[in-house]
């Protein structure tokens, strides 16, 4: 199975939770400050990602959509 | 061709919260939200929000809503059920909300079978005042207002979920955590149970969910995830405590 | 007449309460009347913070700042709220590193200075408070950096006393980029 | 029982039940207390007659609150209590106030204070009409002072409240809930019902969600909430209402409302007899109070005012602030749950005017 | 922390509960409300320091009931809280002024009606200051404007509620309570003790039993029960206090209490400096209102007054009440949690005073 | 010679009380003074009174006396015994104050292991206000609030004892019942068992006991004892729901 | 002026309330304005009780009735209690079966009758309230007593229409007992 | 064992709970009405008590009072 994602990053609040539940370390922290003065996580290897919603499920603002793709 | 798979229910409204990064307010609001679109609810539903960090939930769900004095959600729900049968009501509230100065509203709620569904988030700590003891506070634990830990002048901590499984009007009441990803399945599974069971009307249905609060317990969310795992959950054990539609049918034995 | 009416504004975190305190209490060390009162946003953590300090010769009539004479904004959203309400001929600090904006006003003193990247220069972000108000006291020395790091000890414990060189560096470090100040 | 149209013989307690339901009113919570217990109990036999909801909450606070979520949900809805249980609904009015819903909420008054006594007085005037909770609110009160008039009046607070998405408060005391005097019900109506109020909590379909919310962070959008209610009230001022009897001519004009109003109509008509020229006005609106027509009074040449409570003296200062010392205002009081008889009120005018023809 | 007797720094509601515990208060009952909650915080770290008993209630209503047990024990008692919270407490007021129990009870005031905000406001003058409760009585409640006087008043009240065996309130403001400020505290003191009360539940050993109780059952009873606890409050009535500023030559006194005062004060000055006589009457015991000097002052010559609440106007009517139309009385008032600046009170000031000149 | 063997005890006042022919409350009151009597305590108790039939108890008591608002006794009980921890603190209250409008000071009472005795009248009805249902009433028994018979809208009757005695706070809770001689002197050993272990400071203790309301039953006293041992007994089961003086002690095997 | 406040008062349990209700029926019946109130003393059962009544062609003041014109007093206690409160001229009905102490007033009619005796010699305590109230109604026909039986059926349902012979008895033999009644 | 009884008639509510609960019948009720306005249970037959105490213990007012007669 592969996986589209999308991150709204202006929703993020740095919490890391998605990161550390991530099982294929699609994601990371970035180093930028949003608009709501925290530092976003953010994609850094899409490709790696299974679609196994492990970051969906722990994020608290909901940040990840994600598409499975056929 | 692709299919979504996750993503932001349509129960849910398109804004950030105003909880602290890392909070599982936000975890417990997309699971109540999800079930909402599941079951097809969301416009037949009339949330109720409580006082505490959740007290703005109204303004993260996509459905009507009521925000109701400290500790009287279950009193506000009964009315709103009462006047509206067909509808689905749910209130949101905090463990301080509900095992302290709601203790009453909630019991005879369950008491008398309303059927509505009451979400406690228990995070054993009072969020939005600034991290004072809650009656679910455990033993030792040092609070704005139990500074040198909570020690037995406040008596033990108290458990919701039990004393509402005594009650005869109690349909389904289950204890859950967000913790992890496993148990967050878990929980929307409950609160899945907990919606179809009133919409079925056989009576009063609460989940107690176990969740963190970095900012008053002074961690990081990670490590407010591993307290709740590691110090709640020996005092809070997890379950469906009370499951009417699994009780035995009197005279059956299994 | 010795009167500072004085308002720092941030995202919670940025230690702008911090900040607020220890000019109060530096000012009570000076013998000054002060008061120090804090105000949040709805927001649990992270959200807006700012509080109000007064420091004067005379019994302080309103502890809550409207008008300051004396600002310091830690980010946009603050520089945003905040920047009208300086008094004419006040000062305003804009800590440039979380502003995109720049501040607009011509009849106040507008001090910029980098506090965020200047404090992670320093070691940690949490110095860019210090930062900041040591660019406050370099437009307008309200009170003896000094008198501000003993404010420290009182207020954090004097455990805390190995964090003192750091902290004055802060100061030192926002008070040159006062030099360079834009006057009214 | 009472169902028909004409006169029959009800205590007021009931009377006030049979006018919420003859109002449209099919959702009562409540919780016991004397002196108005037979409301409850009135309610919870002929609810179910109307296929209405009669429940009985486990505290005032949480009746209150019933109250709320039912108004929320667009039904017309009624609690009602006596003295101390009046007073732990505080919290949940000044909700139902801030986020704008209605309801009637009836106190039915007996001696205070603390558990005081279950005897008839008027000790609770400032609680209910300067607002017991928190916060800058007001609530028409309306003080029958006959049984009909409780009746009346019932229906009234209804369309009040809706017409205003406020609470509308009954003020009654021991003596009126236990009358029983012949009185005549109006037609019965049906709850015009939610879909009649475009802020009704009814689930969104086809809408945009509704909420109902007293709370608002900002200090500046609060105070925009504060301004709308004020001019909210500012139009709800004028709903007053009262009686002015035998004023015309007075030149002492008796205050008083409610139970103590009824017995100094006696008084008046005695003082008449005796060729004293005496009136008695009578608030019926305690909020708004008719300040304006007792400041006409004064305009018309009355400089004497004697105010009679059950109470050791609270509406008198609202009869002060309507005169603003152009007349000057006696008080008699009778606490504890007495009843004044109307010869003590004729001592009193006695004594009032005699002390003016000196 | 702030144990010395030199000037500390301390926030208002930290300030409340060294006060307390100076006036030997040992007791505290209390549950959290923003923006009061720094109080029971401080008292949790305290109490213990001084073998006191720092105890969370359940809710409010257990709060005030535990209060009025203890005070029924005969110890110094305290609890604290914010307007929707103060709501909660009415029927236990009630109930301790009708047992004759004393207590301090605190009302750190936030932006109402309803949830509101966790601003500072003044919208609870009414339910504190007449009585949110049911039935007739009063309570002495006193309104610091500075930290230090937050502090001098918090020992007075303790000594007035044993004098009277009445409640007594503080009534405070979320600005009060959040500010910081240099302050000097009394000595500490021991709670006088349960000893000095003849009326003190302490077990009847060697004496007959003693009863607490408001209730009276027969009408005559309990009227005479109100008759001594009206003369009683007549007593209180001459614990008036109240700051005068500048008042003597004035042509325009502002009348404001609490944080409102303390920013009139600053307009006073301002308009000083403009060449206005303009002076300041901040009543300090809201109950007793300081009538007979604002009413002296009319006698005096002024002819208006300028009323500033963070209210939609509460105590304006008891200034209305102390001069009774014999001065123009106006009123300025900010809600929701906005604090008026010194600047906009000048305006008005200037204003009214502009008004008058034409 | 001869010795007195039943009479007045001294803990109670040699008045008539105003309680209705065949009340039982008068032989709750009678038992507990017996209690003090028995155990010495009558000159360090302080009573707290609640609202109910029993409001006037006070009267009817040879100790210091308090009267709460209407289910906060528990509350007041908390004050008094924490200001004087060595008083012997009791609270007599109905059903009504306890289990309806005062769950919450009652339960929370427990929760903290307040060292009071808390006995609750339970007749099942609000006696003093005129016979409303109470939270306690039998399912179909008729009331001034529940004319057709108490049905489903109304809940299932709420046992409280069985509540408490889940509260980890709660070293003793019992019911009994007074309906006949020998439940009579059950009653009292039961009550007597409270007050030692509050004065011991074992924890909260609580009694239940069973009583008539002839008035509002519209029964005669005989027959209203009748309706507490045929009617309310199979609803509320008599015995010791917790007793942590019989508790086996952890890691010892019965 | 057609204008009656009656007082009638006794044990809970002697049928107060209801010989007050069927007057207060009866005047209505008669097309008078009425009006009825009950009180009760503290004790639950058994205790004081009595009712006001006021009859009269004009609107009705105060409901509550503190100087009766016309009274019945059902035991010792309340003999005590209301004698005094009787207006001059009125009507003092008294149930000697239950008051050891006779009436003093000289101003007022006394009626005495052995209510209780009567109603057990008539089958039951229970119509002791129906022959005082004859008694009444004897010294003064403030209503007719075809009326008051009529007002029985209303307020006790239509099924205890088998009970008015009794009642009609009772009524009469109170009526009977005025005729010795000693006028003021 | 026999036992001496008091009888408290003008504290008693005829609620004939003592004569109902005495397995002797020493009580009975009494046809005079007493000053509370009721009719008392009285002592009909002393000479037959055992002194067990069940009229004492049912009581509600507690009107009796019994001596153990050695
Ligand atoms: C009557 C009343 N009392 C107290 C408060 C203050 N208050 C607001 S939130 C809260 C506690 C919230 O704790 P909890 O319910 O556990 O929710 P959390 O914030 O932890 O999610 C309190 C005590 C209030 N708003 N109203
Ligand atoms: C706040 C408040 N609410 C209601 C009442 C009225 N009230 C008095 S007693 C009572 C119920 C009593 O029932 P219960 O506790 O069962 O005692 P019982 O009379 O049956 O012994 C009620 C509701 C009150 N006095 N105060
Ligand atoms: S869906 Fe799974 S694999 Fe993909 S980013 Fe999220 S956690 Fe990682
Ligand atoms: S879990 Fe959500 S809020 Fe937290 S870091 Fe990841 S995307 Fe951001
Ligand atoms: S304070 Fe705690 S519960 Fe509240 S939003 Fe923050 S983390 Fe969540
Ligand atoms: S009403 Fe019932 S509980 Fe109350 S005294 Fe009478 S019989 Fe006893
Ligand atoms: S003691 Fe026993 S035998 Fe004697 S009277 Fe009483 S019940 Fe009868
Ligand atoms: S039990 Fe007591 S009150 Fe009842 S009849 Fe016997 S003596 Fe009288
Ligand atoms: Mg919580
Ligand atoms: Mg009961």
């Amino acid at each position: 199975m592969r996986a589209k994602l999308e991150l709204q990053e202006n929703h993020c609040k740095g919490c890391e939770l998605c990161v550390q539940a991530c099982p294929r370390d699609v994601l990371a922290m970035g180093s930028n400050i949003n608009a709501l003065g925290y530092r976003p996580a953010s994609i850094v290897d899409p490709e790696k990602c299974t679609g196994c919603k492990a970051c969906a499920l722990v994020c608290p603002e909901v940040c990840f959509t994600i598409w499975q793709v056929a | 061709m692709s299919k979504q798979i996750a993503g932001k229910p349509e129960s849910m409204s398109p804004v950030v919260t105003h909880y602290c990064p890392g909070c599982s307010h936000g975890v417990v609001h997309r699971l109540v939200a999800e079930v909402l679109d599941e079951l097809g609810l969301r416009e037949q539903t009339v949330g109720v929000a409580s006082v505490g960090c959740s007290v703005l939930a109204y303004n993260y769900f996509e459905t009507d809503f009521v925000q109701a004095p400290h500790g009287r959600a279950p009193a506000v729900a009964t009315g709103v059920k009462r006047a509206n049968p067909n509808a689905c009501v749910f209130t949101y509230q905090g463990d301080g909300d509900m095992a302290a100065i709601g203790t009453s509203e909630v019991i005879h709620a369950a008491v008398r079978g309303e059927k509505i569904t009451c979400i406690m988030y228990n995070n054993s700590i009072y969020g939005m005042t600034g991290g004072q003891m809650s009656p679910t506070t455990l033993m030792g634990a040092v609070t704005a207002t139990t500074p040198y830990g909570r020690g037995p002048e406040a008596g033990m901590p108290y458990r919701m979920a039990e004393i509402l499984a005594t009650t005869p009007g109690a349909a389904y009441v289950a204890r859950t955590h967000v913790a992890d990803v496993g148990n967050i399945v878990k929980t929307k599974r409950a609160i899945k149970k907990a919606f179809e069971l009133q919409m079925k009307g056989v009576g009063f249905t609460m989940v107690e969910v176990l969740g963190n609060c970095p900012t008053n317990w002074g961690l990081t969310p990670s490590e407010s995830n591993k307290y709740v795992t590691g110090e709640m959950l020996p005092y809070f054990p997890l379950g469906e405590l009370k499951d009417v539609t699994k009780e035995v049918p009197a005279g059956v034995h299994a | 007449m010795f009167m500072h009416e004085i308002l720092i504004a941030g995202f919670g975190g940025q230690g702008v309460l911090t900040a607020g305190q220890l000019l109060a209490y530096a000012g009570n060390f000076e013998g000054k009347c002060v008061s120090w009162v804090p105000a949040y946003g709805p927001e649990q953590r992270g959200g807006t913070a700012n509080c109000s300090v007064v420091i004067s010769d005379q019994q302080i009539a309103c502890t809550l700042v409207t008008e300051p004479s004396l600002c310091i904004v830690m980010n946009q959203p603050s520089l945003e709220k905040f920047e009208k309400a300086v008094k004419p001929g006040g000062v305003l600090v804009v800590n440039t590193s979380l502003c995109e904006k720049k501040a607009t006003r011509t009849d106040i003193t507008v001090v910029n200075v980098a506090a965020t990247d200047t404090a992670i220069e320093l070691g940690s972000q949490k110095f860019a408070n210090m930062v900041a108000l040591g660019a406050l006291l370099g437009a307008m020395p309200v009170v003896d950096i000094e008198m501000v790091l003993k404010a420290m000890l009182k207020v954090m414990g004097e455990d805390k006393a190995r964090f003192i060189p750091a902290n004055r560096e802060a100061l030192k470090r926002g008070m040159e980029a006062a030099k360079s100040a834009v006057h009214a | 029982m009472a169902h028909e149209m004409e006169l029959t013989m009800v205590k007021g307690n009931e009377a006030l039940g049979e006018a919420a339901i003859r109002a449209g009113c099919r959702f009562f919570f409540g919780y016991p207390i004397t002196p108005q217990s037979e409301l409850p109990a009135y309610m919870s036999r002929r609810m179910p007659e109307v296929n209405g909801t009669y429940l009985q909450a486990e505290s005032e606070v949480a009746a209150v609150n019933m109250v709320l979520g039912a108004a929320a949900a667009g039904v017309r809805v009624m609690t009602s209590s006596s003295s101390p249980g009046y007073s732990l609904k505080q919290e949940g009015i000044s909700y139902m106030i801030g986020s704008q819903l209605p309801a009637v909420v009836v106190n039915v008054m007996r001696g205070g204070p603390g558990l005081g006594n279950i005897q008839p007085a008027q000790g609770d005037y400032w609680q209910m009409v300067k607002g017991g909770g928190h916060g800058d609110y007001r609530m028409i009160s309306l003080a029958p002072s006959t049984v009909q008039e409780l009746v009346n009046l019932t229906v009234q607070a209804f369309e009040l409240a809706d017409k205003y998405q406020n609470p509308v408060g009954i003020l009654a005391d021991g003596l009126l809930g236990q009358t029983m005097e012949p009185v005549r019900f109006p037609e019965i109506k049906e709850d015009p019902g939610p879909h009649t109020k475009p802020w009704a909590l009814t689930g969104c379909k086809g809408r945009g969600k509704r909420i109902h919310t007293s709370l608002e962070l900002s200090p500046e959008g609060l105070e925009k909430h504060n301004i709308k209610l004020q001019a909210k009230f500012k139009v709800m001022e004028d709903e007053v209402q009262f009686e002015a009897y035998k004023c015309e001519d007075a030149d002492l004009i008796v205050v008083a409302y409610g139970t103590a109003a009824r017995v100094a109509r006696a008084a008046v008509d005695a003082a008449r007899q005796l060729g004293l020229n005496v009136g008695l006005f009578r608030p019926i609106s305690l909020w708004p109070f008719p300040s304006a027509a007792l400041s006409g009074l004064v305009d018309r040449g009355v400089t004497r005012f004697l105010d009679v409570e059950m109470s050791a003296g609270q509406m008198v200062e609202d009869v002060q602030l309507a005169v603003l010392g152009r007349a000057k205002v006696d008080f008699y009081g009778r606490t504890g749950g007495i009843v004044p008889t109307p010869r003590e009120i004729l001592n009193e005018i006695q004594k009032v005017m005699g002390g003016e023809a000196k």
